[in-house]
Formats: C-alpha cells, structure tokens, sequence
C-alpha cells in the first residue's frame, strides 16, 4: 500500500492552554490534529494525576501529523505557545496512507 | 466565646464537615480512594445549579431589594480591592516574588464558590434567611480580582503578565459564572411555581451531594497537601489564615454599611474571606505562567479553604451576630 | 389561538425550556461551559429508565388496551413511511444530494426520545393522562427509518449504501432501545409495588434530572450551529421546521384513527414530529458514510429539537385538543 | 420449602432482580448498552457512603452491642479461613493450577459489598432490623483473604507469590473499605440528626440507584460470561455454587454462636458466601500475576454473585429464619 | 535489552466505526492492538471535541505493533473499513521488547 | 528550530501496577513520563473494553522521552515490572525541543 512520507509531532501541554495552542496551529494553516486525554504524569514541576484536579487543570497530548516541509511552521507556532509553559514536544518520523487527509 | 466554640463545634460535626475531614484523612494516609474526575465535575454543576436557581427564586419572591445594586457594587469593589490587600500583606510576611505574590493575591481576592455553599446551607441549618442575589454578588466577584493582580505585576515590573484580548471574555464567560447566573435567572424567571417542579432534585438531595463533594475536596486538598510538603514557610501559612479574617472583617464592615440583613453579612464575609481554586488558578496557568502553581493552590485549597470550612463560617456567623445584634 | 400563545408561553417559562435556552446561549456566547460526556450519558440512562419504567407500571395497572398492537403497527408505518415524505419534501425545498437528503429523512422517520420525555413531563403538569405503552411505541419508531434511508438512496442510485449483516442486529439491539423496552417490561411485571419502592429515584426528581440534561443538549445544539454556520441554506432550515408540522398532522390523524387518548394522540404526534440526533446519526456514519454529517445533525439537532421543545409540544398538544374536542 | 420457593420468588421479580436480569440478558444478546465507568464508579461510591453511613447512625441509636467485637473477631477468622476450605474445595472439584485455585479462593473468602448491599435491601422491605455493625464486619472480611491466599501459594510451592512491603497498605487503605469505615464513623458521630439532614439523599432514592447499579453489575457479568465462554469446566461451575451455601451455613453458624439477630445472621452468611471481584483481582493482579484473571471473575462475577442476588439471599433468610425460629 | 524491529500503526477513526476494525483486524490475523480515547480534534471535516458529542460520536485511536512483514496485511484490512470514513493512518518504525507479545 | 535526539518509549501495562511502574522508573532518576487512559484492546489474554471493568482494572499507556544513552536503564527498570505481567513495550526514535525537559 503506498504510504507519503509525514512528521508526527507530539505536544503535552496543559490543558488551559489547549485552545491557544489550536488556534496557533490554526494561523499557521495547521489544520489537522487530533487531542488525546491524559490521565497523569510527572516532570520538573512534578507529579500529578487527573483525580487529584479541581477544574480545568491537567494536561492534554495533540498529535500532529505533517509533511516533513511544513514541520518548521508548525514547531514555531507550537513553541510560541508552550515555550513559557509547562509542557514537552517531541518528533518522530512516520508514513502516513491518504496524502489528501493531511 | 463560649458560644462560638460551641457553634464551631456543632459545625465540626456536621456529615458535611466530617465527610471533607474523611477526604483529607484517606488523601493524607495515601488511600488510593478518588472520586471520578466527571461525577466531581457532575456534582459542582449539580451544586451551582440549585444555589443559583434558589438565590433566582428568593429574589423573585422577596422581590428586588434596593440593596441589590450596593450589594453588587461591593462585591466588585472587595474583588478589585482584596488583592492589593493581600499582595501588601505577602510581601510583609513572605518572601514571595512578585508575580508569585499577584498570583496568590489574585485567588483570595476572588471567592470559592463552595465554601458560599457550605456557609448558606450552614445559614439554613440556623434557619438565618439571606438575600437571594448573593449569588450573583458570588458571580460578579469572581473575576476582577485576576485584573487586579495583572495590574499588581505590571506595575511591579513583574513583566510576564500577559493580558490576552480572550482572557477576558473566557473569565467572564467562565462556565460557572454562566451557570450560576443562569440558573439565578431561570430561578427568578419561574419564581416558586419552578421551584416546586424541580424541589425534590435541587433542594432535597442538596446537603448529601455537598456531602461528596466535600469528600472528593478533601482528598484533592489532601492531596495537595501532600506533594507540596515543604515549598510553603509559616509566613505563607499564616497568611492563608490571617487574610481570610481580615477580608471578612471588611466584608462585615462593607455588609453592614449597604445594609445587608444578618444572613447577607455573614455570606459576604464568607464570599471576602474565601479564596478561588478553579477559576483563578486556570487563567493563572495561562496569563502568569511563571508563577508557581502549588504555592497558590496548596494556600487557597490546602490551608484557607479547610480554615473556612471548619472554623471560619462559625466564627464569621458569630462575630456577625455579635455585631448586628441579630 | 390566544390559547395556544398562552399554553406555548406558560411552556417556555418552565425551568426546563429556560435551561435548555440556558444552554443553547452559554455555547452561542463560546462560553466553556460543559457537562461531562460520562454525566450526560448517565443522565440519559436514568431518564430512558424512569420513563420506560413508568410506562411499565402504566400498563400494568391500566391492562393492556386493545389499541396497544394498532398503536405499534401504526408506529412502524409512521417511521417507515415518513422518511419517504421527507425525502420528497427535502428534494423539492433543497439542492441536497441523494445521499444527503437520505440520510436526513433517515432522522425525521425516527424519533428524539428527548422531545418524547419532554412532552411527557408537559402532559403530566397539565394532569392529562397517557397510554403507558406509548414508550414502547417510541422504541418501535427508532429503528426502521434507516432501512427506508437506504432503500431511498439504493433507488435513486445513491450506490453507497451498505446493508451489512451486522447493522440491523445493531440497530435493534441499540443500547437506548434495550433499556428503553427492558425498562418497561420491569415496570410492567413489578407494577405499582416496584414503582413505590424507587419512585423518590424515578419519580421525585424526575424533572430537575430533565433539566439539567436539557441544559446539556442546548449545549450541544449551540456548539453545532456556532460550527455550522453557513453549511444550510434556507430551504433545509424550512425542511426542518416545516417535517415536524406535518408528520405531526399525520401522527394526529393516525392516532385519533386508532382511538388513542388525548395523551396518546399528542405523544405520536410529537414522536412523528421529532427527529433522531443519536441513534441514527451513529448509524448513519456506518451505512452512508458519504452522507454530511453537519447537515443532518444540524437540521435534527440545531432547528427541529428546539423547535419542538419550544413551540411545537404545546402547538401539537393545543391542535389534539381542538381535534379530540378533549 | 414453598416458603422459600414464594421468598425467592417474590425477590426474583424485584425492580433490583429484574434490572440485573436486564443488563446480564442485554449483554449476552451483545447489545451496546453500557454504563459509563464514571457513572458507576459515582454509583458505587454513593451507595458505600450511604450503607456506611446508615449502619454508622444504627450503632449510634442502638448503642453498642457487646457482640461487636466478637462478630468483628469473627468477620476476620472468617475471611481468613474461608480461603482454605475454598482451596481445598477446588482441588477435589477442579483440575486448577495451585496458583489459579489460590487465587479463586482468595475472592471467596473476601466478600462482595454489593450482595451485602442487595442484602439488607431485602431485609429492609422485609421489615427485619440486622446490627448496623455489620458494615464494620464487612470491611473487616475484605482482606485477610488474600493473604491466605498467599500463603497457599507459598505452601504449596507456587513460588510466584509476592509479599510486597506495599501490598498491605494498599489493601488495608483500598478506597472501598475506607469509605465504608469512614462513612460508618460519620453516621455513628452525627447519629439521627445527621442522618435527618442527609435521608432524602442516602435513603429515599437507594433503591433505584442500587437499581441501576445492578443493571451495570448485570452488563458486566454478562460480557464477563460471553468472553470466558468454555474457560470452565462443570467442576469449577459447581464449587461456584457449592461454596457459598457452604459458606453460608459456616455463617450461619457463627452468627448463632456470637448472639446475632436474625438479621445479623442473615448479613453474615451473605458476607461469607459473597466473593469479591473489585478489590481481590486488583490485588491478584499485583500479587499472583500468573494466575488466570478470566477464571476469577467469572467464577466470582459470572456465577456466584448472579446466584447469590437471586436465589441465594432468599435461600439464607428462610434457613436463618428456619434455623432462629425467627 | 534486546529488541525486536517492528511497525506502529496508529488509526484515528470514528467510534462508530470502533467494532468494524477491529474485527477487520481479526479476520487479517493482528490479534494485538489498544484503542486510546481522544478527546477531539481537527480536519478535514472540520473541528470536533468530545464534549460537543451526543452518542457514541467522536473519535478513537487504535494503536497496533506488528511485524514489519505483516504491515502490509494490517494495511489492507484497515484500509477497506477507514477508507470511505472519516480517519486517518499514520506508521512509524518501533523496537519492541518480548516478540512473543506481538 | 533546533531539536534533540531522544527515544520515545510506550509502556502499555495493567492500571494496578501503574504506581509499581512509575515508581521502578523514579528509582531509575525517569522522573518525566505521561499517563494515558487506555479504553480497551486485544493481546493474547484477550479482548477487553474499559466500560466492561469493574474497579481498578484496565490497563494504561505510560509514555516516555528519554535521553538515548539513558534508554537502557529505563528499560530495565521497565522490564522489572512489565515482566510478569500484561503488558507490551515498545520504542520509537524521536526528537524533542527543549532538551533541558527531560
Ligand atoms: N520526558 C518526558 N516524557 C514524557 N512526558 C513528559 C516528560 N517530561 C514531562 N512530560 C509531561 O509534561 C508534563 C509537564 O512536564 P514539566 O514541565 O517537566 O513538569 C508532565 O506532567 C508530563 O505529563
Ligand atoms: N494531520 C492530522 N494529524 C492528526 N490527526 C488528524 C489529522 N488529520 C485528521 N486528523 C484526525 O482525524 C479526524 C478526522 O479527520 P478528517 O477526516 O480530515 O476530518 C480529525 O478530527 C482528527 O482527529
Ligand atoms: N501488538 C500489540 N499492539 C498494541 N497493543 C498491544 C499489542 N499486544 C498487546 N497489546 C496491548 O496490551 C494488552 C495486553 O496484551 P497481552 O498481554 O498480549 O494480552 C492488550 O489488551 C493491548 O492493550
Ligand atoms: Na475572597
Ligand atoms: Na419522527
Ligand atoms: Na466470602
């Protein structure tokens, strides 16, 4: 089956921050991604968990996948967002099938 | 005195109160007892609905007092003005930087919508009748204090404030602003004929879903209080619980110069002494995000919050009394 | 006429009309109000519940009336037939593709049980009294739209559509279905002794639960139409607001036809009238994939549910009394 | 013997029967009917509140009986000895590995708080008082089970069994048995007045939520049973069935030696012949990770407590009453 | 450690559409999987979030490790159920510890 | 933007032992990992869903960036945990902003 060569990118960030961070990705013409729960983790400001939050606290993970030619537009709009803010992007490489849906 | 210590403790031992102790004690002893994230969640809309809805059915039937723009304004007024407050007070007993200072200042000039809850159903349990549109003074106190506290770093050359054209809007259409209001305004809408429809969901079950809420509040202050052990001194700790008295204090002074019945007193003071731990600290995370969340929510949750809770409505209820003579 | 102002204005202050409202504004305003997806769906359970039980228990101390097998058959007839007309009506108002207007007519053969519940809880505050078997009615009503949708897009040459095996097991085994009609039957054969042992869970709070749920589903139906913006034209808007006007009148004359109480006759009237925005659209993403989901969600969701909520339950129920002379 | 048969009878056709049979029938016919995980998780925290705390205020109005320590004494013994008949049980009836059959026989001698729930529901609408203790002695029988599990692995050979230092805590502080124990000390410190303040939570609508629980349960058991089809064999149905009546007529007979009430009697032959499937497989995950969960569950889930629910309550209150002349 | 050399393909595709792939999946032999929930997202056919959802709408992540040389089996069999759907398939290169797992 | 070499490891176990984990990685100094939900799968004990779960069951996914050079580690302290029990683990080359997070 052939597959397009794509960048998947993955944000932790919290989950306040979570429109910010779409709308940034939205300006930079970002339009896919998908957002997934986080239940918990742990980092330099700490361990938390979902149960021990009151509101709209904890975080969220938006995955991301792009041509690898437009990765530096979406890491600038990412890191405008998530620079001063708790959170964590890595980057891996991947195929992805339907080059239209992305 | 006597009185009072006898009033704190017929509130000590309270379901309400000994269910958020059971909290705090299984959080602290490391039970692995949690209550979903979407039933706590179900629980305070469940809360703000009925607390609103009956604030909207009081006033409907009491009809509009000519308090109720005073009473607003005060409570604008108190959220603008406790921050700098207990901004000053930081800065003398703590060595908090400036943006964690605005920070915690802007939580204590907000309110905690729960313990307004506990204190009313602590009023009814009294049967002290207060004014139906305290909630709204609650809804209208949310807010400003976050402006204040922007206000507190800009000025204090605390340069990351960030004051986004959306914060705004998201504060003041905050959802449980939106619920509140809205659920005083159906209240006020269907007056008593509503109310009878739905009494036996929103007043009825009222006290024992307060119950487990307060429960699941327990064992997040506990938790709370146990992976900050250690980031807060005695001076912020004893700001947690000198701030509330002075708020209510002022509170009471403002309540009864607006001329706010007893029951309408003590809930202002209660609205003044209590600090935010949902609202603020999300538009914190976003607008100041250098500072330090578990130092303003290890104060508002872990220690102002279970002072309210336990000792603070009885002593407030009681040095109300004591003052209006009522 | 003036009747029918006054019975649809008394409708739209009740609590349950103000918070859906309540719900619908929150989301237009992008506030971020929500209820959790677990709390919402839980709400639905204990409504589907308590509704399919109560119409048990009716059923068991009414007997069972001749009319109830007319009143099934006509049920089935009504959710097979209506698509039909719909889909007519869709091709002359709208420039809808085949698939499109397939899928929405699918929506409007089915029924909401929302709507349902809703014009329960209007019946029993005006002390009019209904078949308790209507619910069962309901669940018959669910599932054979979607058959006609596809035989409609097979026809015209809409060749995308999918009968598969499994999809007929699932419609029919659909979970609301299941706890719809096992419901009733447990309220049938407990009777009025089980109904007394957990009436303060399905009676008591019966419409405060609506409410909030009401809150929930306004919610929802402003977050589509902020989203959908644009995506109708005026002749589907039409569609939507004109389908229920005349399925209602089908209903009503099929109901008054098989000798259903008043009660009777404005609860087929209103399932006629209502449009599917669960199980169908779920269906619907299996069997007609290429169908546009924002077209009929919006449609049964953003126009036809508020429409029948607001003015339609109280017009239906003004124009069966006229009829019935009841 | 036509007594029983009518008890049974009368209980199977019980709203809290039915609504299992519903969720057990729903599932096996794999319909999508689910509950979510939050919402049942809520359920089972507000019926543990309210059974701790109904049995709390029962010790408070009673007073101490002096077979409370002695019935706690006994709830221990039991939870610890019931294990090792269990064992011994499966390796006559079952070609169980020794780590599987240790682990089986872990959840028989814990218990299921459910069952006891349904329990003294029954006893409620039969009008027969049992000591409000009985919750204590519930919480007391969850974990010693497992540690005679343990040491029938050890003993036997099994070498995989892991006696973590952390273990301990974790069963002891297991969210279940502190909220029983928690929610038992709050009612028996606010007593009457506590439980007026908070009755039309945890009293008046318990039946319907314990109603929809068990609809929840009855999806579980059921998707259980259809996963694990022929992982059984007939031998290890009928140690499913043959232990708890065992079991039941050990409670029977230490409930008559410490002095309980007929209804007493009754709860602690449930707590015997009910076997855990919450707490157990967490801890059999951790400590015995090879043994097989699916054998577990469905033996404790799938055959035992469907079992108890229906024909075994009923069965032991006619022995209890036989046996008491009750 | 050793590690063995595999594929991880990520599926984001309609809930409805849960039960259909996985039984795809079955009947191509790829009997390890784990389906991640997600909370919203964008694309295509516009922006979604869980909470905006009546039913059993929104999204699910159904993430599968295979041997490189099955991919193209796993590949087919998603294809045929996402292809006409609303989803999105995305594969990258993976170790995995114990190859008796997958 | 400037990025850096890490491996992205997935650790999918049974919830009752999340803690066990993510204790075994803080004595291994893994002190930064994200914990998701999982809502079901299929391995070689089964098929399982989260609304079929009674109490703490289930399983989680715990998802870590590491340092390359520190990959070892992690997974021996992984392995400690995982070994016994159900569980799949896999790794994945990727690249991460902001080295000092992590
Ligand atoms: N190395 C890491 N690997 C995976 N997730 C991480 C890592 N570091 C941080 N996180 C996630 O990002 C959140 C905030 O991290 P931090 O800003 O370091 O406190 C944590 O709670 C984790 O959910
Ligand atoms: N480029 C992408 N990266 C990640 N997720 C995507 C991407 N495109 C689509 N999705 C996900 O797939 C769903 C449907 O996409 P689409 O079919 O393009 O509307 C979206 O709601 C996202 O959850
Ligand atoms: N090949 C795989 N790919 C993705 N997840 C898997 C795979 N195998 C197992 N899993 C996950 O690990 C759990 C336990 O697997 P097992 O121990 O094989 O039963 C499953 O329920 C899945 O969630
Ligand atoms: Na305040
Ligand atoms: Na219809
Ligand atoms: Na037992």
């Amino acid at each position: 089956m052939e597959t397009h060569t794509a960048k998947r990118v993955e944000i932790v960030i919290e989950a306040p921050l979570e429109r910010r961070l779409t709308d940034a990705l939205n300006e930079a013409s970002v339009t896919g991604y998908t957002v997934l729960p986080v239940r918990g983790g742990s980092g330099r400001s700490g361990k938390w968990t979902r149960e021990g939050q009151v509101g709209r606290a904890g975080m969220v993970a938006v995955v991301c996948l792009i041509r690898p030619e437009r990765l530096d537009e979406l890491l600038d709009a990412a890191f405008a967002v998530v620079e001063k803010h708790i959170g964590v992007v890595s980057i891996t490489d991947a195929q992805v099938l339907r080059a239209e849906r992305f | 005195m006597t009185e009072i210590l006898s009033l704190a403790g017929e509130n000590l031992i309270s379901p309400i109160i000994l269910s958020f102790a059971l909290g705090l004690a299984a959080a602290l002893a490391r039970s692995d007892l949690t209550i979903p994230e979407a039933v706590a969640k179900g629980m305070s809309i469940y809360l703000l609905f009925a607390i609103g809805f009956k604030g909207g059915v009081a006033v409907s039937t009491h009809g509009i007092d000519t308090t109720l723009i005073l009473s607003l304004i005060a409570g604008l007024i108190l959220s603008f003005g406790l921050p700098l407050l207990a901004f000053a007070l930081l800065k003398i007993l703590t060595g908090l930087s400036v943006v964690d200072a605005a920070a915690v200042a802007a939580h204590y000039g907000s309110i905690s919508i729960v313990t307004f809850v506990a204190g009313t159903s602590v009023l009814e349990g009294r049967l002290i009748d207060a004014e139906g549109y305290m909630v709204a003074v609650a809804a209208v106190m949310e807010a400003p204090a976050i402006l204040s506290a922007l206000w507190l770093v800009a000025r204090n050359g605390g340069g990351g404030a960030k004051m986004e054209p959306g914060l705004i809007r998201e504060l003041l259409l905050n959802g449980s602003i939106v619920l509140l209001v809205g659920a005083f305004l159906i209240g006020a809408i269907t007056g008593q004929d509503g109310l009878d429809d739905i009494a036996s969901f929103i007043v009825a079950p009222f006290q024992g879903v307060l119950c487990l809420f307060l429960l699941d509040m327990g064992l997040i202050a506990g938790r709370g209080l146990r992976q900050s052990r250690g980031v807060l001194g005695a001076g912020a700790i004893g700001f947690a619980i000198l701030m509330p008295l002075i708020s209510a204090s002022i509170g009471l002074v403002t309540g009864m110069l607006i001329g706010l019945s007893l029951g309408g007193v003590v809930l202002l003071m209660i609205l003044s002494a209590s600090a935010s731990y949902i609202a603020v600290p999300a538009a914190m995370r976003v607008a100041l995000p250098e500072a330090n969340p578990s130092i303003y929510l290890t104060l508002s949750l872990g220690v102002t919050f279970p002072f309210n809770l336990t000792l603070g409505i009885p002593l407030y209820l009681a040095i109300a009394q004591a003052a209006t003579g009522g």
